[in-house]
């Protein structure tokens, strides 16, 4: 196995908590402003340890840029909703959760 | 098993209970949402079965016009079944027909069908041989292009007719409104655009030319290209007034326009429609591809929009497809 | 010059001009009634010229693009696309000159004027590209084409009840079409060809291709609004203004008909298709009665020529079961007869009961009492066109039916002649209710005067109707050129 | 590698059908929204992974097309008013 | 039991599934969807074949199709969202069930 392999699958292995936590937050956290928080960071983390161990597999320049453009773009995505559902919650009247 | 038998399996087995779940479900919004979902998934399974250009124009479609078209649909319906008057009783036949239908006759239709389906797995390998062999006079170097715009252009053609005769149904039902309010634009999604908008276009102009040796081609880049212009839609941009006229028409228009003209040149000049010449071959279908683009992106985004500009020019601009989004 | 005249296809021609005059309609609405006429003024002769090259010389079908056929598309010139296109032109000239007024220029609707002649067009171009098509996708494309247009011009009229049935319309037919696409799916799968006659050389009776034919069969019948499928016409037909009703009634019907003739004809004879065919048949007989009892009890007119439909669709769907052995040219060449003066028939009943309805307000049969004299063109169109819908002697109808008996009593199915000899006798007598009233002596305040645009088209096209028996032979000649049934016929045509 | 590739896909599909539970579960319209927005980045690791299992670089315009529109729907159903976003069904 | 038999037999599940919905549920937003599914399902049947080919080519002309097949469901949808927006704000309804004998005249 080529010294490659061996990081991108350790990387690949590493980014699968992120994604789990993702989805068990969205499932577990106790409100909406909770499980946004849960889903923006950890999934765009997972995204990017993804596309990294993919970047050790590229074989030219174009391809690298072709993924990291994909990552930026699913982060500024994610970002900017993330940012606007929770104006719009805030002003629908979603109540924060409380203990 | 191998992982990527029991991938299929487990994608397949979302798809068919998500359909089941959003066609069940008593939420109108969350059958939306389901659906959705299910588009997202539906690409996965294109890609899966080596369908990249289906997949290309699934993701197009899905994660834009479709997810808005349904939206803004759901929130001009309202998502109760409501009805003022009381429903005629029914006669005998319609009592009839239901379980008949439903209880009888789809079941065992999906039956045979499942049952007979399976022969299939292993017979004739389909058109693969005689397409390559025409690969090379078809003026494109890709199948599904060679396929779309020369061997089957026919289809193309009447296809871009539907496209344009289903935005003048919808211009011919209602005048549009404005899809979204004017205030409050926060600047984060103003920076999103701007963002995305140069992207979207660069993009889409990608897509439309690797379209002649690879996946991608006019109605994968066109479909792109409207997600953008409903971006620009959505963050207050609007189509000029002055260019909502003819303009616009000709915007709309012009595609299957020049595919018609195309095939009536080639109908004159060789007596079979579009039978392009060899050397021009090339150009032409690059032609028509540039303007159905330009036709596609206008007409699915006039058709989210959904109505015919407003008649009289006096009144305040409803929204209409915005060309800033195109250049 | 005239070689290029006869050299040119026009069968094609006849598909993009249509298409380019919708286009030329969006763009210009002004403009879009001299364009539209212009255009509709040009077909017939266009059907004149490719009949001519049909027939004088050897007009070859030809593919798309010049590609051999499990590639390219076939365009086919053979006799059934033939008189549907000339069918089509003849009614649809007809039918343009009538919305002319029904539509006049200056209303304070403007949108339906300039929306009507780009959605016509359109469904013109799209029942010809139907017409000549040889390739099962491709009939996809053009039945949707034809749906679609269809679906845009019943909701022209606004109405909230037009609405609904544009939307039933559109479900009904994306249903339809669906099936079908279903089973041309399948059929590929297996033979990786699209192409009609390819198909048929090739195809083997499997359980498969049975399933196959099933669904592409059921969705066309839902299409063609056979009896238990019916139940969307009658609304979609009466919602639609009058020149729309026409159309749907003449020509969109019969489309998904053409359809299935050609599957059934040249898709799959190799299959055995005696159960289907005697259940279409038995579909159809009932179609026959119940239609022309439910036609008798209406009390709108329009309501009752389209139960009148849907009761000559049944007669359509008789040739399933009667064409076959000695009997199958003439139940074909019935079926395409009765195809093509109903058409002519229909759309004049269609027409004058629009006109009615502009004169008098409403389309209550009740409404008709007296109108013998005041709207006597009307009544004229009504009773000529009634005898072709019949099937009186001199009329198509009458040979239509004709043969489809000569048809069943050499094939030993009596029971059909039985059928239609009472679909005949119902027939007489919801016609005959309409006539009584309109002969009724009673004085009516005057009418308002009715432009001739809408008073002497539907009066040319019933007259055609009627006079169709007699020049019957030319047109059946012309429909045999390349049937798909041997000709040993016409020995006991003419009684 | 391959092999790799694709389980990790698998994982990730599994995933999305534990975060349909919450679209199914709702109680707001903006949490299913919220559930709708993982799904399309998910479905980008998803399709990064298949393309490079497959050796199809075509898959990886799909997804970046998923990534370019991923706001699209979010942004159209926040810029909505009409549709009601905090009742709990 | 192979990938390809696997996905045309989903395909005519969905098919059917989108098929009874669209028969029996009301409210026109569901119907269109239910449409939409059917449709996915057929097109699923036409890649399925399509991927029959022997060393991984995939067949370009039920790819075509399906292409084709997609733009004009899309139509079918979009007119159909338009309509029925334009029924619910004549009639407030979400259903087809309109009230036939007041429109008559």
């Amino acid at each position: 196995m080529l010294l490659s392999d061996l990081i991108t699958t350790l990387l690949l292995i590493c980014s699968l908590p992120f994604f789990l936590a993702g989805t068990l937050g969205l499932l577990r956290f106790p409100d909406l402003y909770c499980r946004l928080h849960a889903l923006t960071k950890a999934d765009n983390l997972g995204l990017g340890l993804v596309v990294l161990a993919l970047m050790i597999q590229a074989d030219s320049w174009q391809v690298v840029i072709r993924l990291l453009l994909t990552w930026l773009l699913v982060l500024v995505a994610g970002a900017t909703v993330a940012h606007l559902i929770a104006r719009k919650a805030q002003q629908d009247g979603h109540q924060p959760w409380r203990r | 098993m191998e992982p990527a038998l029991i991938f299929d399996l487990v994608l397949l087995l979302i798809l068919i209970g998500l359909a089941w779940l959003l066609l069940a479900s008593t939420d109108l919004f969350r059958a939306v949402v389901l659906f959705i979902a299910f588009g997202l998934l539906l690409a996965l399974a294109w890609v899966r079965l080596g369908a990249p250009d289906v997949a290309l124009a699934e993701a197009a479609i899905g994660a834009g016009i479709t997810g808005a078209l349904l939206l803004v649909g759901l929130g001009r319906l309202g998502s109760t079944e409501r009805c003022r008057f009381s429903r005629a009783p029914l006669t005998f036949l319609q009592r009839l027909s239901a379980p008949v239908l439903v209880g009888v006759m789809i079941p065992s239709i999906s039956l045979i069908l499942l049952l007979e389906v399976h022969q299939l797995a292993g017979t004739t390998p389909g058109r693969q041989g005689l397409i390559n062999a025409f690969l090379d006079v078809s003026g494109s170097g890709h199948g599904v292009t060679a396929v779309l715009l020369n061997f089957r252009a026919w289809d193309t053609l009447l296809e871009k007719g539907v496209l344009l005769l289903a935005l003048i149904t919808i211009w011919s039902l209602d005048q549009a409104r404005p899809l979204f309010h004017q205030e409050d634009i926060s600047p984060q999604l103003m920076g999103l655009a701007r963002l995305l908008l140069p992207l979207v276009i660069v993009v889409a102009g990608f897509v439309l030319w690797q379209g002649d040796q690879a996946p991608g081609g006019a109605f994968q880049s066109g479909a792109l290209l409207s997600a953008g212009i409903l971006l620009a839609i959505l963050v207050g941009y609007s189509l000029p007034q002055r260019w909502q006229g003819l303009s616009l028409r000709l915007l709309l228009a012009i595609g299957f326009g020049v595919f018609l003209l195309i095939a009536a040149a080639t109908l004159l000049y060789s007596g079979y429609p579009l039978q392009y010449p060899e050397h021009l071959a090339g150009s032409l279908i690059l032609l028509i591809e540039l303007v159905a683009t330009a036709s596609i992106a206008a007409l699915l985004a006039a058709a989210v929009v959904g109505g015919h500009p407003p008649d009289d020019l006096s009144t305040p601009a409803a929204k209409a497809p915005s060309t800033s989004g195109r250049r | 010059m005239t070689e290029l005249i006869v050299q040119q296809n026009w069968f094609v021609w006849m598909t993009l001009l249509p298409l380019g005059a919708a286009v030329a309609t969006f763009l210009a609405p002004g403009q879009a009634r001299w364009i539209g006429l212009t255009t509709a003024l040009f077909l017939p002769f266009c059907a004149l010229a490719a009949i001519a090259a049909t027939v004088f010389s050897t007009a070859q079908p030809l593919t798309v693009g010049n590609w051999p056929t499990p590639l390219g598309i076939e365009l086919r010139t053979d006799g059934l696309a033939l008189v549907m296109l000339a069918v089509t032109a003849l009614v649809g000239f007809i039918i343009s000159c009538y919305a002319l007024g029904y539509f006049p220029p200056r209303q304070h609707h403007l949108s339906r004027t300039h929306y009507f002649w780009p959605l016509w067009l359109f469904l013109w171009g799209g029942c010809n590209a139907l017409f000549v098509s040889g390739d099962l996708f491709n009939l996809y494309v053009t039945l949707e084409l034809v749906s679609l247009a269809s679906v845009a011009l019943i909701a022209l009229e606004g109405g909230k009840a037009a609405l609904a049935a544009a939307l039933r319309y559109l479900f009904i037919g994306l249903l339809g079409s669906l099936a079908y696409l279903l089973g041309v799916g399948i059929l590929y799968a297996t033979y990786a060809t699209l192409d009609i006659t390819l198909l048929g050389e090739i195809i083997s009776d499997s359980r498969l291709n049975h399933a196959a034919m099933s669904l592409m069969i059921a969705g066309l019948v839902l299409k063609s609004a056979l009896f238990p499928l019916h139940f969307w016409l009658p609304q979609a037909h009466t919602m639609a203004p009058a020149p729309v009703s026409a159309v749907l009634s003449a020509l969109v019907v019969k489309a998904a008909y053409v359809v299935l003739l050609r599957l059934w004809f040249e898709v799959f004879p190799a299959l055995d298709t005696l159960a289907i065919g005697h259940l279409l048949g038995l579909l159809g007989c009932v179609a026959i009665i119940w239609g022309s009892l439910m036609a008798l009890r209406q009390e709108r007119l329009k309501l009752l020529i389209a139960y009148s439909t849907i009761a000559q669709i049944g007669y359509l769907f008789l040739v399933f079961p009667l064409a076959r052995g000695e009997a199958m040219a003439g139940a074909w060449v019935g079926g395409v007869l009765l195809m093509m003066t109903h058409a002519c028939g229909k759309a004049a009943m269609f027409l004058m009961a629009g006109t009615i309805h502009h004169t008098a307000g409403s389309d209550r049969i009740s409404r008709l009492a007296g109108a013998g004299g005041p709207i006597g063109v009307q009544v004229v169109v009504f009773t000529l066109a009634a005898a072709t819908i019949i099937g009186l002697p001199p009329s198509g109808g009458f040979f239509a039916k004709w043969l489809f008996i000569n048809a069943a009593l050499a094939t030993g199915q009596w029971w059909y002649i039985a059928i239609i000899l009472s679909g005949t006798l119902l027939a007489a007598a919801y016609i005959a209710r309409v006539l009584g009233w309109a002969f009724l002596d009673v004085k009516r305040s005057s009418y308002p005067v009715i432009p001739w645009v809408m008073k002497w088209p539907p009066l040319a096209l019933s007259v055609i109707a009627l006079v169709f028996g007699l020049i019957a032979y030319a047109p059946v000649q012309i429909a045999l050129i390349g049937a798909p049934v041997s000709v040993p016929l016409l020995v006991e045509f003419g009684p | 590698m391959i092999e790799l590739y694709i389980s990790l896909a698998l994982i990730l599909l599994l995933t999305i059908a534990i975060g349909l539970v919450r679209v199914l579960r709702g109680p707001t319209a903006t949490d299913r929204m919220l559930a709708a927005q993982l799904f399309g980045t998910t479905a980008v690791a998803i399709l990064l992974l298949l393309g490079q299992a497959g050796g199809n670089t075509a898959i990886w315009d799909v997804a970046l097309i998923f990534a370019l529109l991923a706001a699209v729907a979010a942004v159209t159903f926040v810029r909505r008013k009409d549709i009601d976003t905090t009742t709990e069904t | 039991m192979n990938t390809v038999s696997l996905y045309a037999g989903s395909g005519i599940i969905l098919f059917s599934l989108g098929l009874h919905a669209l028969l029996i549920r009301r409210h026109l937003l569901r119907k269109i969807l239910a449409a939409n599914i059917m449709g996915s399902g057929v097109f699923m049947v036409f890649i399925a074949m399509g991927a029959r080919g022997e060393s991984g080519v995939a067949d370009p002309v039920p790819q075509a199709m399906v292409l084709t097949g997609i733009v004009v469901s899309l139509c079918f949808t979009a007119v159909a969202i338009v309509l029925a927006v334009r029924i619910n704000k004549l009639t407030g309804c979400t259903t087809l069930a309109v009230d036939e004998e007041s429109s008559i005249d």
